[in-house]
Order: C-alpha cells, then structure tokens, then sequence
C-alpha cells in the first residue's frame, strides 16, 4: 500500500512540478511570485487537516486507551508542524511582494503561527516526558484543548487586525481566480495530500519499531 | 460535591493566607512587573494611555502563571496528592475547587493591582475601578479553568517551569485579545458596551474551556 | 583554575545541547513573550518604533531568568552538587563555570531574537545585528554575573521560583535602563557613540558585579 | 539606656510635632503641603543609614561570623523598609499638589521604591528560610548586593529621567531654604534618628529573645 503511494508520489510531484512552472500561466498582477501559492494553500489546508486528525485520535485514545491512537496522534502532529511551518514561511515570502514586508499580522497567518507554537508545544511535551501511558494521556489533552481553541483563535485574530484598519488585503485572495490557476490549486492540493499520507504512513511505522524497541529494551531490565 | 469543592477551595484559601509570604510575594512580584514595563517603554503621558491596557494584562498573565505554579505545588510536596486523589473526592471537585482557589488567589492580587496600575500608568483607570475589577473577573475565569488544568498537568514533570508557559499562553491568545481590547473600550469609552462582540467571545471563551477542563481533568489526574 | 572553569562549561554546554529540548524550550518561550507583546500592545509602525528596544529587553529579562532557573538544576535533581562541591574544584572556577555556561546560552537565544525581533517589530533592527549582538554580550555578563550568584542562593529554597525575580530584577535596573537606552542609540541614531555614558554605566555594573558575585559566591555554596 | 531613650523620644516628637505645626512659618510657594517634608527627608535619610548599617554588619558577619551581627542587619533592615515606605509615601502625597500628580518617576524616589523593592526582597528571603546560618548567609550576601547597587540605581535613574526631560522638578528642591526651615528640617532629622535608635534597639532585643526561644525549642527535639 505504501510502496504503491510512494511509487504514485514521484510523477505526481514532478508533474505538478512541471505543471506549475511551465504550464499554468504566471497571475496576472502578482507575477512570478504568486506561483508560491501553489506550496502555501496546500501546506494550511494538509496542516489543519493533520491537526484535525490529531483531535480525533486523542479523543479516541482517551475512550479507547488503544495505543495505536496515541500513534496516530503524535505522528500526524508532527507532520502537521512542518507543514505549518512551511506555510507561514512561503506565507511570509509572499507577504514580501505583495506588502512590501515580510511580516503583517495577515489573520491567516497569524493563526497558522499560533497553531505552529500549541503544537510544537506538544511536541515538546513528548520529549519532556518518556514513553509510557501518561504520555498519550497528557498529550492527548493538549491536543484536545489546542484543537477546540482553533476557532477562538481564528475569530479573535481577524477582528484584532480589522478593528485595526480594514483589511483591504485579503480581497486580493478572495477576487475570481482564472481557470487555469484554480485548477492548478486543486492538483497541488492533491499532491500534497499524496504528500501527506505517505509521509504520515512512513512516520507511524517508524513509530511503531521505536515503541517495541522501547518495549523490548524495557523488558530486558 | 458542593461540600468537596468548597472544602477544597477553604483548605487552599487558608493556606495561602496563612502564609502571606506566599501573598505578597505574588504582590510584589507583580508591582515590579509593572516597574519594569514603566522602566522600558516610553514615559510620556500620551503613550502610556495607549500601552496601559496590553501592560496590564501582560502583567496579569506573567504573575498569573506564578501563581499557577504553586497551585499544585504544596500537595506535591509533602506527598497529600496521592492522599486526595484516592479519597472519595472526585476529580471534578478536585478540579473546580484549585480552580476557585486560584481565582480568588489572582482576584486579590488584581484588586490592589488595579489602583497600582492607575497610579503608575493611567491616571483615569481607577475611576473605572469597579469594570476593570468585573473584567478581571471573567478573564481569570477562563485564565484558571485552561491554567488549573496544565497546572495540574505539568506538576510532575521535570521542566515544568518552563512547559507551562509555552503551552499555557498560545491558548490564552483569544483572552488576551479579548481583554485589552475590552480594557481599551472601558478606559477610553463607553465602557463594555462598546466592545460587546469580544465580551461575548470572552464568556464563549470562558464557557468553552470550564467545560472542557472540568471534562479532562480526569484525564491528567490519573494515578 | 582555568581549566576548571572550561571543564564545567563544557560539561554544562555539552548537556544543554545534548538535549536539545532545553534549548529549544527557551527559544520558543521567547518567541511566545515576543508574539504577546505583539498582541497586547498597539500595532502601529510607529509605536512599534518608539516600543520596540524596551519589548527587546523585557524578552530578554524574562527568558534570561528561565534560563538561570535551570542553571543548578541538573545538579540538584542528580545530588551531583555535593560532589561537585566536595571536588577540589574552587567555587570561584565554579561560579565563572556556571556564569560562562548561561552566557553562552543566553546569546545563542538572542542572536535567533534579533532577526525575529526585527521581523516582528522593526525591520532596520537586522541591519544593526552586530552591534546589537555585541550591547547583548555585555548586558548577558552583567545579567549572568548577578543571576548565577541569585540561582545558586535561591536553589536550595522553596519557593525559588517566585524569589528569584523578586530578588533579581530589581538590582537590574540599572542594566535595563542602560541597555534600553543604548539599543535606542543604536536604532535611531549613531550607534554606541550616542550613548557614550550608559555604555560607561553598563560596563561598570558588569565589572562590579563580576567581581562581587565572584567573591560573595564561596558563601552562597558552603555546604 | 533604651529607657533613656524611651523617655527623651516622648517630648521630642511632641516638641517636633507642636514646631512643624506652629512655629515654623508655612513655605511661600508651597503652603502647608510643604511640611510634609519635615517627615519626608528625615524618613529618607534614615533608610539609608539603616541599609548602611546593614551592609556593614552583613560584611561583618561573613567575616567574623558572629550572631550578633545578623541579629543587627535583620532588624535594622526591617526598619529601615518601613522607613522607605513612609518617604515613598509621603513623597507621593507632596508630590500631589507640586506636579499633579501622585507619582511622577523624580528619581529620588524612583530609587527609594527600588531600594524598597530590594530590601523587601531581603525580608522575603528571610521568611522563606528558616532560622539558621544558612538563612544568615544568604541574606548577607543579598543585603551586600543591594546596598553596593544603590550608586548604580541612583545613577542611571537620574539618567533615564534627565534625558526624557530636563529636570525643571528637581531645581524646588534646591533653591534656597529660609532659615527656620532648615533649622526645622533639622530638629525632625533629630527627631527621627532618636526614634531610629529606639526602634532598632527594641527590634534588636525582640530578635534575641525570638531566636533564643527557636533555640530552646530546637534542643528539646
């Protein structure tokens, strides 16, 4: 299943690729510069996805205390961070251009970066703590609380900034986008989402061999 | 329950005061907070009306942490933790009782910070007394129903004084916002009815999160 | 003597970055102080401007007290202090150990803060980095010279978490005014020059402290 | 000898008191709300000798490690705190009607509230520790600190205040005081330094009668 995947990802990443340097035309106002989207909207869309299944698993674990939720979780979460790191970094490369500055308060990602420092607070609890049953409790409770915090924090960071002054710049991503372009959105999405489950599949195996290798190593003291 | 939660809440209240050591250290810790920010930012009059509410509140969450830091701290000390969580006492009560004792702890603490704040920062702001003290209210409502909870779940960990804060102030990122900007509307307008779309999200906020830690605080209490 | 002092800065290095989780921890703390202040107060360009040397140094005294915090945990947690203690190692080669260890730390922290600094708050920061990694260095020994004495005293306490600010931030007022003033200088006028006087003062607390701290230490640590 | 003491303080503060308020002819400029400064100079100068005297009988225990000299720093300091705290106060309160305002960052008393703050520190340390040599060591070291701070503080608070504006406050102080002001101002120096000294001797037995009491109790277990 797996090798299937990685097998699919290697022209999937090439094509798009491919597709969005020579096929898809450059936006018109924007420039060269806008084709940066096509990592950034993929990178929010896969990190709040892998944040979601991060909730979902923790509430299971913390009904079912089956361990292979508690896999789930910290696997995913951790991908999630990269991917959120990846879009507020190509965020803030196109915050460059387009408001002349690399850092604006954009709600988005705001958020998003939010979001980066809550997660990467749980990882760091995984580290301060060694593997066991209160691990997954703990962290399954943090993941918990972060998610259901998601809203809050979107809501109030976009009224912080509109009361601030009115926020001429998101219509620039909310104005009709050619054909062409959304098509390209889509399929970048996709690959990335290939993207995503390969890696996460790839991160849970890897997670497992270190549990029973933690378990093996228990045993013998 | 009732009873357990009030027990509880007495037996912290008295302990705190017991020893006011514990009190006014808080106190003190969060006047020179206060210095500090007097000290660094810009003295003149017109630019400490516009710092005051996000000084205030920062000042809040620092010493508020503080206090969460000891919350637990006690039990963990002479070893009554595992006494409590044994004893027909649920968790819930546990729960709701540290986190009365820690509002009530942080109340009085912003009580006398609230004149303080107006001596050093904004000369108007103890005219509102009575507002800022009723915000101070709903915020450290939420603030110690997210904060009793990582409290209690970072007590046994070795880096807790530093796991704390990065867990605690992503999460309170709605209520800091929420509350300097209620504080703004209160000091320099009509008070809270100028900003009823962030008092609503504060109580939603509040609401949200007794909720949830009272839910999962089963859950890190575990033995 | 001196290869005393290496011994223990290295051992002290060596654990902070063998783990990196501490370091990380403390970056990510300092990032989260800086993003509050970010929120909490005005966001205007030109607050940012007047705001920003005093937001640089508040981050700094709160992640430097973390950080000190943990200075003579390890040893406390492991009893390796006794040893230590008992060793013919001096307490002086001891104390500039421990004082070389935070140091250190601290200015890998700040060299990662400026740029996020200048980010977040004013974009010409990045352009004065060496001098402003350079006024850190200076403020980090006067910070570590004081804060290594006040962690070893305050190790043993009970609540050394709450006592350690109370005790240190006040004596670093001087260091906060100067080093405020000084990057004031450096961000809006002619660098250091321009503020002859503070770097005098800073230089002089650093070289007072030192000195005191390295004397009044055998003290602090008698067993 | 503390009965003499006792017995002269009587009329003293009563001669103080009925001079400030009846012989002393009310400032020009000023009005009444001046006299408050008969309390407030004489409050500040006895806070710092008394942080003085702290300091030196700090060194003097580190040196020789006798008792008796913690007993003297750790009553004169308390004195000395509840004196800083009166010259803060009744700083603010002269502070009113002359600036407007209740606190206005003149740096003498911004460096009181320092001193304050510090030694207050001091007093916390105390109680956070038990009865010891090692209580005793460490606040020596903290008081010896602090009091070697003072220039420094006093400095750059001078500093940090000139240089936002120039000092037009500090020049009332200056000027020249009429005679029987300064005679007054004086006599309440007096007062003040009889009261110190009866103060500090009380608290002083009131220490060694504590600490031999913990000391009896400490034998019979």
């Amino acid at each position: 299943m797996r090798r299937i995947l990685g097998i699919l990802l290697i022209p999937a990443i090439a094509g798009c690729g491919w597709m969005i340097f020579f096929w898809v035309p450059a936006e018109a106002s924007m420039g060269i510069v806008q084709k940066i989207m096509y990592i950034h909207v993929p990178s929010v869309m896969v990190a709040y996805f892998s944040f979601f299944i991060a909730f979902i698993s923790s509430v299971g674990y913390l009904w079912k205390r089956k361990e292979g939720f508690d896999i789930v979780a910290c696997s995913t979460v951790e991908i999630g961070v990269i991917f959120c790191g990846i879009a507020i970094v190509t965020g803030s490369i196109w915050a460059r251009p387009t408001w002349n500055t690399y850092w604006s308060w954009d709600p988005r990602l705001t958020t998003a970066l939010i979001l980066f420092l809550i997660f990467v607070g749980y990882i760091l609890l995984r580290r301060f703590t060694t593997y066991g049953e209160q691990q997954a409790r703990l962290s399954a409770v943090i993941a918990i609380v972060g998610c259901l915090d998601i809203p809050l924090i979107h809501m109030s960071v976009v009224w912080w900034r509109t009361l601030h002054q009115p926020s001429t710049i998101l219509s620039t991503q909310k104005n009709v986008i050619d054909r062409p372009l959304a098509i390209m959105l889509w399929i970048s999405v996709f690959t990335m989402a290939l993207l995503f489950a390969y890696l996460l599949s790839m991160r849970i195996e890897l997670e497992q061999k270190t549990r029973a290798y933690l378990k093996q190593i228990a045993n013998i003291y | 329950m009732v009873s357990d939660i009030w027990t509880i809440l007495a037996k912290d209240i008295k302990l705190d005061f017991r020893s006011m050591e514990n009190f006014f250290s808080m106190l003190f810790f969060s006047i020179i907070i206060l210095l500090i920010f007097a000290f660094a930012l810009p003295a003149d009059t017109h630019d400490h009306k516009t710092l005051a509410p996000g000084i205030f509140w920062v000042t809040f969450l620092l010493s508020g942490m503080l206090s969460l830091n000891k919350s637990f701290q006690m039990e963990k000390e002479n070893g009554s933790m595992e006494a409590l969580l044994v004893s027909p006492t649920s968790r819930g009560a546990i729960f709701l009782g540290k986190m009365a004792g820690n509002t009530v702890f942080i109340m009085i603490i912003q009580a006398m910070l609230i004149p303080l704040f107006s001596l050093l920062f904004i000369n108007t702001a103890i005219s509102h007394f009575g507002e800022l003290l009723l915000l101070s209210l709903i915020s450290t409502i939420g603030f110690t129903a997210i904060g009793t909870l990582l409290s209690g779940l970072t007590t046994d960990l070795r880096f807790k004084d530093i796991l704390l804060p990065i867990l605690l102030f992503p999460l309170l990122v709605p209520l800091l916002l929420a509350s300097v900007k209620i504080t703004q509307g209160i000091l320099w307008s009509q008070g809270f009815q100028s900003e009823l779309d962030w008092v609503k999200l504060l109580i939603g906020f509040d609401l949200m999160f007794l909720i949830i830690s009272y839910l999962t605080f089963d859950f890190v209490m575990e033995i």
